[in-house]
């Protein structure tokens, strides 16, 4: 091996042996591989996923090579679209394979850096071939709990890789020391180890930095090193926000948060009551979160960004200035309406499609059938289960709606058998049925 | 038998069944004799048959052909003016069938339009003069910039009187097989404030509980209302604010309602006199002023829901003090 | 009557004609005698004659030629400079006819062109100065940029004494053999507030509903009566604030108000000499800067109800709060 | 009285005949002398002689070749980065003529530029470094993106003082022969706020009119006179509301005024020194507040005379006030 | 005084040049002598010679042959998910020339890369280890996806202590003949915030201006010195309006600063650690709103002078308010 590869590269693990750490997860992948000698198993995918440096892409490449097996791989540098992934594994299932090994493994890394533009249609190409493939498919991820991906958990056999611990770290930190003759003070190894968190390829790539050339490493050599920044998360923010004694200090959360802005606006709006108990703190807070959304507004109407640091300032400091009683812990929830907004996505585009009927039909807009009609529906669907049948058949309404406008069951069933009678009488009379001239 | 609201049932179909508005029919019925249209402006308050009128011109205009040569477009649906373009476009790209030259667009609450979007709506209708002719329905004419008001035909519906919309509401009470009381009118007259649609679908919805009397009436009124509003607006005096603002989520997530429509239902309950909230009057001017207040921080910003609780938050501040001030005054 | 616009009909002709604004003519009379124009900047509040002084100079220096040799653009026309720099190099290639060398070019409400636009025009000014005179009719003069002002003849139009209007008013009534009260007249003064073509305007409409009396005025331009408004805020200041809110919703729905139309009836009619509404001149006051508030806020697009309920909301404090002063004054 | 404009006929043409900004002549002749010169930016407020100065610079660059070396582009040329990038490199292209190695690029008013279409200058200013040089003129320095300051050799342009603007007016009323008085001085200085150009054409218009005195100077430039504007302020602070609004119709009708023109002369006569209002600081300071809500307000479209109207009733609350603390102080 | 940049100029070309950062230069040299480089991720705030170590590192693997070796893609290139699967791949593929058996890829702000393109990048920085090196650099390496930090050897550049940037600038200006005093030097430090680049380039700035002052270098940088914006601000706190009101005057005219300049810069100074101005927090944020408002009044078209004087109104009120709560308190 060439001596200008980094590090990182050249102990990457070329056998199991060499792997440390994670000793379930790789037998679980073991089993689940071999158990495709007997057939194809119950699960035909697996999903690994861990923080970055673990060695998932690695574990992958050695157990393909210690089983024989040929790898086709895909990943975040190759163009995932869906016509793209299947030319790609129909072309790699349909040549024989050069090496005569005893089969392949598809294997999809870095799924969560499918990109929504460029691998348009890419995740839902990779569902499609986990449900049709006869070889193995092993899928890795850094986090794979985005909803997107829910359909794939469900399909796969998840498995993760925790992150390394420091000893597990240090043993191998000390074995590339060895072969690049370095004498290294355990305690230098252990402060690189620890400062990598688990990640073994950053403490790889640390220790090369400080002590490529080198004889001799000591503590005092890795002194210098930059801890890599991990962002703070979304409720330490918080925490840090409505702690904040000094207005500077409540500004300052925001250099070290990954989060969005809009999201950080909806946390903070979900938790102010729970902050603030005291009437005058709690109106405080919202008037500044008020005046914060006026800038949003005016930013996006006129496209003027320099008015950011305004609503900024308001969302922060503001909210944080409101508090004149002492700061008292609080747990921190997850802003309710994003997930009443995404469990209620059915019921809208259901409203949706009863307003633009609505509309049609009598000639007024979706939204003033929404406001007005709607709850009109509402009181003859309850009061006269027959007049509410006629409307319903009139506006072709199916179960669904009706449920959605009387938001009563023992209500729909009383119209929906309404609908069936007024359905039987129309077979038997053979009655002309009503048509409104303007429909 | 399927049936569609009575107001729609009810809607008359030809200009010569339109029993009020008769300066507008008589203007009107030349249009369709000359087989020619200018641009038409359609203004006057809610229910009084500017939508009717342009369907009954349209329906004479094309006879069977209407249907291929009419498009409805609602400007409070399309805001922006990109898809009206389309719309208009895609639409005007086919000729017209039969007899009449030009096709006809008709665009409801034309009002509501910010008069950027009203200025592009202008230079659509140039553009497109030749195969489409408009008619605009507003509420509000001075809210209709100058450019177009001169293109348009200017047509005025007058209010409803009370005789009209009695003697309408009593043909359909007939029809219908109803029982109307005359308290039943003036408890309708009284909600539909001279809007012809709301006093029918009043009607249908209090005849659905039985007899139309002043009692069905209200009970209807009061059933349509999503009882969430109030409920919130007294959790939030009584100071609870996290169950007040979870009402106000269900408005608008289950409901579907905007701000806007939430605000000014909460000042419709505010002012009500048949309403469960009991203020002093000085504090109820005070919330109307704070109704104020949001309603434009909801134009200016842009997220209502955090407005709103806003509007809750302070609710709660005054819902204390009322309470202190109670106190102490005892 | 006629079909025609009277304000069009009356129209003088001739700038011999013009009974007003006789500096103006004199100076443009010059012009014509020389038969040299420079650019022209008129300025002056609407309905003063600006245009009509225009098409009489454009008249009498072309004779039966001005139709070929004049362009008019107005507000309502597309003026993105593109369209500009096309029409007028488009118009300005062929050459004049007849004895004066350049045509003109009339450009209407050029105050309202965005000054990015105003830039463009200078330059235009510029480069067809051989060909072409340009004639700008602006209400605020100050909205014209400077550089296109320093190339003008400048020319303020006075505005119309009352005088001067009822005799044309009177003029014409007479010609047209319609029947006109002196509180007739009075009302069109005050609705027209000195802009000539608005009287004549008015004039007709009122007429084409009969006798021009105060009722048939403000019925005509769709204004309330201000009795009407006067009694919303009479009531309000009383303290009966569910029929103020009663008559305020009358005046939307009746005259098919917008909230900025009624606010602003709202303020002429606290300032207005012969107002039945009496107030201290400190309250008048305090109304003047609440108006003035509610007025911006509807600007910005908030509701009118609301906002025009939370107006009379503070009416009834205000009302409230003279008794008890008038009271503990005792 | 000629027909050119002076500004233009009395502009210095070589950087010997510049009388102001000493320093900027001294460094630019330095540049002429080597005939080499940077990339240059030239900031000031207006009028103070940038543009001037970067024609003298070509004109002593170039000599009788600087037409042919030369490219003038301003805020009214179309300057979309397609346009600059186009016709400067279709520009460059061609070899300099004469004793200079490259040609220049003379961008006025280069702070109205977009963002986007600095950055692309930047570019361009850097590809073609080699034949041409970019002379940069901008009122507000800091609206040029920080790659092009750092590219441009900076040179400010200093305000005048009022004796070199005074000199210089007096010098071309003399070759005029216009009869110039002091106080029409001081109007010119006061309404040109050390703007040359704008004193020049202030001069020429009031000329125009005859004497140049304060009054045909306010005449020319369609300001109204302080006189008459600090009389409505002191009519409403002395509680006469009623006077004080016809005092501003007046001003509104008379000069034309719309109401940004006058809340902006309000607002110079509050803070004029010479100003014949009288107020405690305090006072002042509200008064500023009002101004600061009343003009931003008329700019989002609010009515003018509502909003005025506002103006003068919260100024007769605070006159009142002021009264009151007066006498209690007693 | 030359004519190039200086900071290009005085930019140091090798390693040993580096006056600071000694940790990180001497981690490099390592590399160089081994010829062996891992990824890089250079990260910290701007002009602490990130991209200045790059290319010297550069410099010194390669020697000559460096421009054929090193790829720089800097934010103005494009560098889309699409570029970096094409582009990026294929020349990471291709074989180095020379000794040194890979290229490099400097990736200039690379935390300006959405996050699909740094996607893309991760496994090309492992398959092709073999013929290409990353160096990425990041002014927020937060803003780098944590799988390419877990893939690079992580450098923190520093920022730079005050003695090293002193140092710099004295060279700098004794090389250039450029006089420079304490104060300027202060004066650079406080804008600058330890960017080296951006200082550099001040004293360039400042330098053509004359002498190097606090003065000069604040008129460079189009901002006024933070103390005389603290001074006004603290005027109009103590309710000395009128001074206040002149600082600000004096601060446009000469500075040349804007409206939107000058309410930038206060926003600054209001919330800045080293600002003289004392205020309790919450006031604090209730003065930036009121930046925010103003600023906001300003960019929609009101004036600048009245808006900031409208805003020093506030500042006297709200100095009275804190003064008045002070004393009660007592």
């Amino acid at each position: 091996m060439s001596v200008n590869v980094p590090w990182a590269e050249k102990y990457r693990p070329r056998r199991l042996v060499e792997i440390v750490g994670n000793k379930k997860a790789i037998s679980t992948l073991m089993t689940w591989l071999k158990s495709w000698e007997k057939g194809i198993p119950n699960k035909r995918a697996v999903l690994l996923y861990g923080p970055p440096g673990v060695g998932k892409t690695t574990l992958v490449h050695v157990i393909a090579n210690e089983l024989g097996y040929e790898l086709i791989e895909l990943n975040a540098s190759d163009i995932r679209r869906a016509e793209e992934l299947e030319r790609v594994i129909a072309r790699a299932l349909n040549t024989s394979s050069l090496f005569g090994t005893k089969g392949r493994i598809i294997f999809f890394d870095e799924i969560d850096g499918m990109s929504g533009t460029e691998d348009q249609g890419g995740l839902a190409k990779i569902v499609d071939i986990i449900e049709r493939t006869r070889i193995p498919v092993i899928m890795a991820a850094n986090d794979p709990w985005d909803p997107k991906f829910r359909t794939l958990r469900n399909l796969s056999l998840v498995i993760r890789l925790n992150r390394l611990r420091v000893h597990e770290v240090m043993r191998i930190l000390g074995r590339i020391c060895m072969s690049e003759g370095i004498k290294a003070d355990p305690a230098a190894l252990k402060a690189i180890a620890t400062m990598a968190e688990g990640d073994l390829r950053s403490a790889i790539n640390d220790l090369q930095a400080v002590a490529q050339g080198r004889k001799f490493l000591t503590l005092e050599d890795v002194q210098g090193l930059g801890r890599r920044i991990r962002e703070y998360d979304v409720f330490t923010v918080l925490k840090m926000l409505f702690s904040a004694r000094t207005a500077e200090e409540a500004k300052a959360v925001l250099s070290r948060s990954a989060i969005d802005y809009d999201m950080l606006i909806q946390w903070i709006h979900e938790n102010l009551p729970y902050q603030y108990k005291d009437p005058e703190e709690l109106w405080k807070a919202y008037d500044a979160l008020s005046r914060a959304d006026v800038y949003f507004g005016r930013i996006r109407r006129t496209q003027n960004w320099s008015l950011l640091s305004y609503a900024l300032d308001l969302a922060t400091a503001g909210v944080a200035m409101a508090r004149k009683h002492p700061y008292h812990f609080v747990k921190y929830q997850f802003p309710k309406r994003l997930l009443m907004l995404s469990r209620a996505k059915s019921a809208r585009q259901l409203r949706e499609a009863i307003c633009k009927r609505i509309a049609r039909q009598i000639h007024v807009s979706k939204r003033y059938a929404n406001a007005e009609i709607i709850p009109l529906l509402k009181v003859i669907f309850e009061a006269n289960p027959m007049m509410g049948a006629k409307i319903a058949k009139a506006l072709d309404l199916n179960k669904d709606m009706i449920d959605l406008i009387t938001g009563d069951e023992r209500c729909t069933k009383a119209i929906l058998k309404n609908m069936r009678q007024i359905e039987e009488e129309k077979e038997e009379g053979e009655r002309k049925p009503f048509s409104p001239l303007f429909t | 038998m399927s049936e569609i609201l009575w107001a729609e049932k009810y809607r008359p179909r030809t200009l010569d069944e339109m029993v009020n508005q008769e300066d507008v029919v008589r203007r009107l019925k030349e249009f369709v004799r000359e087989r020619n249209v200018p641009h038409l402006l359609f203004a006057g308050p809610p229910g009084t048959g500017k939508t009717t009128a342009a369907l009954a011109l349209a329906h004479e205009l094309y006879g069977e052909e209407w249907r291929n040569n009419v498009l409805e477009l609602n400007a409070s649906d399309e805001r922006g003016i990109q898809t009206i373009r389309e719309r208009v476009k895609e639409y005007a790209r086919t000729v017209a069938l039969g007899r009449v030259p030009f096709k006809m667009i008709i665009l409801d609450e034309a009002d509501n339009m910010t008069s950027d979007a009203q200025q592009a709506l202008r230079r659509i209708m140039e553009l497109y003069t030749a195969t489409a002719r408009f008619c605009l329905i507003a509420n509000y004419p001075s809210k209709i910039i100058e450019p177009i008001q001169s293109r348009c035909a200017f047509f005025r519906f007058r209010p409803l009187s009370k005789e009209d919309l009695f003697s309408r509401l009593k043909y359909i009470a007939e029809r219908e097989g109803v029982e109307l009381t005359e308290e039943g009118l003036d408890a309708i007259w009284e909600v539909s404030a001279g809007d012809m649609r709301r006093a029918i679908n009043t009607l249908q919805a209090a005849a659905a509980l039985g007899k139309v009397t002043a009692e069905s009436v209200y009970k209807a009124v009061g059933m349509a209302k999503p009882k969430e509003v109030s409920e919130m607006i007294n959790l939030a005096l009584k100071g609870d604010f996290v169950n007040a603002r979870e009402k106000l989520r269900e408005l608008m997530i289950n409901y579907g309602l905007s701000g806007t429509d939430i605000i000014r239902q909460v000042h419709r309950e505010i002012f009500s006199a048949r309403s469960s909230i009991k203020l002093p009057d000085d504090v109820r001017v005070e919330v109307a002023d704070l109704v104020g207040e949001i309603d434009y921080r909801m134009v200016e910003g842009s997220d209502d829901e955090i407005q709103l609780s806003a509007f809750l938050a302070k609710l709660v501040l005054i819902g204390k003090r009322l309470r202190e001030s109670t106190r102490s005054a005892i």
